[in-house]
């Protein structure tokens, strides 16, 4: 789960970290009245589960409250990377005398979380990665050990010649690693670090992704989710207890497993055919999750055909057949379905399919041919 | 001969009393896994299935019965404990099926479970088999039989389907094992490559891997060096956008890291087959059982 | 250090553990209003650091106010080994089904926090451990993970059969570790811990000894430090940085090193003397603290005669020599004293001895057969 | 020959412009240790004594140098860390004087030293001498001689006491080692004895014990069960009460167990000489040497 960097910013002031005053506005109204209590010049950013931001425009100066309202008025509404800006955050601007990079990521390789620091911040870490590695220090921390104060201050030596400086980051270390662990993260940035022409050391942006597996044990972390700022498909999936990805294509797929689903969706693409989405259905074997699943892939106006691949081990596939039949009747297709269903009671499923109406085949690569040909051509099989 | 599990394994089922458990612990009765004893805190004492003594703690279960296998259906927020207790009680080998466990608390579970010397598999994953020997975790044993070909995969249906389309068209296996999705768990696909190669029954290792991370890169590398038995490799989710997690904790690319053409690149300079489909391995693993 | 059993309440019912209420009383007044606040059956507990304050009548129950003051007269005051009761807690009685014994060592072999619970609680638990070892369960606790969920229940099931008293156990295990360790303690004990008739787990008595080390960075635990708990002399050892505990005998020691000032000990009784104190100068070279060895050495009516056995490695030999004239200038010796000294700069020390009217050997052996003879005959060398 | 410190020592000094490091630094370099660097964060870039650079952090002394030792001199609060600072640059063999170290921090330095398999000594201990080789802590260096006693101690002065009395003797020492008085250290007697055992130039081994704990227990058996070398012991604190510690963390009597009476019975059970007086090593030492 992403969570928005006025968020991120303060739990991390929660934390101690030393981050310039804000706040966020949904009018521009509040954006005026904000940067006149700041009494400085502003930043006018725009809050959204994206990078690239500020190439697009969503973040702006502005040197007076009424140019901060002007800006604000400009940003909200705007739509970046197709996610409409429903929130700004205006924050202090601040005097920037060097910038660096910190950020901590769960690293699969050293399986532990990773520092990454850099002095060459406040651009993209990943290109400073792939063209200048020498760049950035990486240091794994024991999770037994948590950050211990002798790699706090070596990465802040990475950063800063200067004791005090390098002082002053060693302990936004600490706080951001300390951040990272309660708040269950997979990862945790700061970028830019910035040193103020008066030597301070604070942090401008900040950036938290959280491991969705920590939300159950983190109400306080649970609640920061926005769902205004994600595909209303997504939200509806994730409250029925699916996972739902929507793509370009138009074949809508429901699949039970998440490999199985990828490479039901591969197998489409190879059978000359664009997937319209990633559909799993889990392991459950409630046929209401079938019914669900079928009102979110019909929602979506660029299905032209509907493809079913369930590998029954725990699943029942005569309870999959059977939310089939429940959601078919109470509200029919629009458009055609094919349905590949195996494995545990399939004698069963194939019966009740049949006997409403609906033809199913065992055979996976069958049933990708037969949908791709209706979602291209139109022809039912 | 098999990998990790076979006729010998004397299994424990942690949560052999909650609604996963008890469903899977009679499949594995059924399949002829020796379950040895149940676990679950406050019914020591109790039977399952009139047959099988539950305790209220693993060290308990140990003690009593000598198991030197578990398999883990508890709650995600319980699961890393659960493992922790598994291996703290001298359990060798944990099987942890649960699902959403958090990927800091593997981070802690890890280093411990190694120091203790034992092995893990999972957690998220659905178990290994070893047809007609023992079933541990949730894999239909129906779909499997006996045979030859060493199965690994970071997937559950996925590999139900590859392994149903070997048997169906009558390629046995030696062990089936389900690695499992998330970004850390306790065994990889090279140290299951290597029990593989190690394995006298075992002629040809399918594997079955999917976007996200590095590990098929550095299994590719691995069989490259080290490897003399054939395998054939399938990547799941080369239609899948960047950034976005598909499913799976473990699945997911970031920024240029982790695609499937990355992988399959990686397969291929390693000599390895490559299937395109699922399908594709029923003549890539038939042409190297007869070469 | 040591605290009193009401401190180690206050901290354990600060980490959550069910204690049943009390309060401190340092007059028989106080002690009755505390028993009427309570408005049941109270025990009136002396707060002494020695065990074994039962057997000495320092534990009372009192069944009404009145008699809550009656028995706080009795204790208040009372001498038990050697210590003045100078509090008391006012507790209230609790109905006991059965005691278990619960504590935390810090374990010298495994180098862990080790626990160790029984159900035969409520008595002396090395007396068990001594005769009845299979009625203990030790779990060593691996500090990088602390006490696991697992670990806790196994040993609240080592208590208890029944799951809901396991549980409550477990979780006050959990309270005790987390105690222990935010404590700095070296053993962190309840015993009993009882259940009641109604089913509950409870901490009647408790006991924290604190590793010194921790002192410095546990300012909250530092202020617990009772004075009046202790030996004066002790005390007034500690504040001028010297680590002096008195004994019985009639050779008062000085010493550089624990090592060396044990050993010393032991020199005297074999040579048939018997010694005043341990008392350790430390490391450092500073006079003050010779004089401050020499106040503290002197109060003691005891001792017959002074033995100093310096060996100069960073200690400079001509500092204690210095010390030595300077103290016994301000404040003339009423005892014979005996010096050793070697190492660094003996040669300036001696001079020093000897130009101020002292004289000092080399040889350890020698030195203490003197101070033997000194304190037992009389006889000045 | 000798143990853990010799003329191949290369030896960092951390903490070298604090009171103590600075004083023994210079200590340490007159007697010929190899001093290679210093570690002070915030004085990288400088030097000591205008010959000894000074580095922010270990990791940077090591890169810039390849020094194989360290010893530490920081205040009790920051000891820890400086531990676990050298044992994750890759130091060998850290030698920790500081004094006053909590327990509990101890109990988390030790694993990690020991998962990166570096050698501790101490904290709370005087250091290792070689004579004439390498002086890495603050033992005195003109109270030793060269020769074929090892010697090992948990405690400081007594140890300069003894030592002085052999060399007066005119009994050299292989390698003198202060293992420190706390409760939990990085070595203890057992390790120090194995390498005593195993190193050519020593003949006899002279055992500095106090009360307190069981390590002198298990080294009287490590003695009877393993060494062919003769080993003279003492143990100091025969008059001290139970409970009350002796100055040392670790020197406290535990109930009945501790006493000295015990070590010295395992003393003599495992055939070693027992010194009952201090000077009693030289005869004890000089009947072994010739035998």
């Amino acid at each position: 789960m992403n969570i928005h960097e006025y968020q991120a910013k303060e739990i991390l002031r929660a934390a101690g970290v030393p981050i310039p005053p804000g706040e966020i506005a949904t009018t521009p109204d509040q954006a005026e009245a904000i940067a006149r209590r700041i009494g400085k010049a502003v930043v006018v950013k725009a809050q959204v589960h994206v990078g690239g931001r500020g190439k697009a425009g969503g973040v702006k100066l502005a040197k007076s409250p009424e140019e901060a309202r002007e800006k604000a008025q400009a940003i909200l509404g705007m739509s970046i990377k197709g996610l409409t800006v429903q929130k700004v955050l205006v924050a202090e601007a601040a005097d920037i005398a060097s910038e660096a990079y910190v950020g901590i990521i769960m690293d699969r390789a050293s399986k532990r979380p990773v520092f990454m620091v850099s002095a060459a911040g406040g651009i993209d870490i990943e290109e400073v990665a792939a063209t200048t590695p020498e760049k950035i220090l990486k240091l794994p921390i024991d999770p037994r050990y948590g950050l211990l104060p002798f790699q706090a201050m070596r990465l802040g030596f990475f950063l800063y010649d200067d004791l005090a400086k390098a002082r002053a980051a060693a302990r936004i270390m600490g706080q951001l690693y300390r951040a990272f662990v309660d708040s269950g993260c997979s990862l945790a940035e700061i970028n830019p670090l910035v040193v103020t022409p008066a030597g301070e050391v604070v942090a401008i942006d900040a950036k938290m992704a959280i491991d969705d597996n920590e939300l159950d044990r983190r109400s306080s972390i649970a609640v920061l989710r926005d769902e205004s700022a994600e595909a209303p498909s997504e939200v509806q999936a994730r409250n029925a207890g699916l996972t739902f990805i929507k793509l370009d294509g138009n074949v809508g797929c429901c699949v039970n497993g998440a490999g199985l689903a990828m490479a039901t969706m591969d197998l489409v693409k190879y059978y000359g055919g664009e997937p319209a989405n990633f559909l799993d259905i889990g392991g459950s074997s409630n046929p209401e999750k079938v019914v669900n699943a079928l009102r979110i892939i019909t929602a979506d106006t660029n299905v032209k055909a509907i493809l079913f691949n369930i590998f029954g081990g725990i699943t029942r596939t005569d309870d999959v057949a059977n939310g089939i039949v429940t959601a078919t009747k109470t509200n029919p297709l629009q458009v055609p379905i094919v349905i590949r269903l195996t494995g545990t009671n399939e004698e069963l499923a194939m019966k009740i399919l049949t006997e409403n109406g609906f033809s199913a085949s065992s055979d996976m690569d069958e049933a990708v041919q037969r949908a791709v040909a209706l979602a291209t051509g139109g022809k039912a099989a | 001969m098999s990998i990790f599990a076979d006729r010998n394994s004397t299994v424990i089922v942690q949560g052999i009393t909650g609604r996963d458990g008890s469903f899977h612990a009679r499949q594995m009765i059924e399949y002829g896994t020796r379950i040895v004893a149940g676990v679950t805190p406050g019914k020591g004492g109790q039977t399952f299935e009139s047959v099988v003594p539950i305790f209220n703690t693993v060290a308990d279960a140990v003690q009593a019965t000598g198991a030197n296998t578990s398999v883990i259906y508890v709650p995600p927020m319980f699961a890393a404990d659960a493992i922790m207790e598994a291996a703290d009680s001298g359990i060798a080998f944990i099987v942890a099926i649960t699902e959403g466990v958090p990927v800091l608390d593997m981070a802690r579970v890890y280093p411990y479970v190694k120091e203790r010397g034992a092995r893990l598999l999972g957690a998220n994953c659905p178990g290994i088999i070893t047809p007609g020997q023992a079933k541990v975790g949730i894999i239909p044993g129906r779909i499997c039989a006996s045979g030859s070909v060493g199965v690994v995969s970071r997937s559950g249906t996925l590999t139900y389907e590859v392994v149903y389309q070997l048997t169906r068209a009558g390629i046995g296996q030696s062990t089936c094992v389900g690695i499992g999705g998330d970004p850390i768990s306790g065994t990889n696909f090279i140290d299951c490559l290597a029990a593989f190669e190690a394995d006298a029954e075992t002629k040809v290792v399918c594997m079955m891997g999917e976007i996200g991370g590095t590990d098929e890169q550095e299994a590719a590398t691995f069989v490259r060096e080290h490897m003399s038995k054939p395998v054939v490799g399938f990547i799941a989710g080369q239609t899948a956008p960047p950034g976005r997690r598909m499913g799976h904790a473990g699945a997911i690319i970031s920024g240029a890291s982790g695609t499937a053409a990355e992988k399959i690149a990686a397969f291929q300079e390693a000599g390895m087959g490559v299937a395109k489909r699922p399908k594709d391995f029923v003549e890539l693993v038939k042409a190297r059982l007869n070469s």
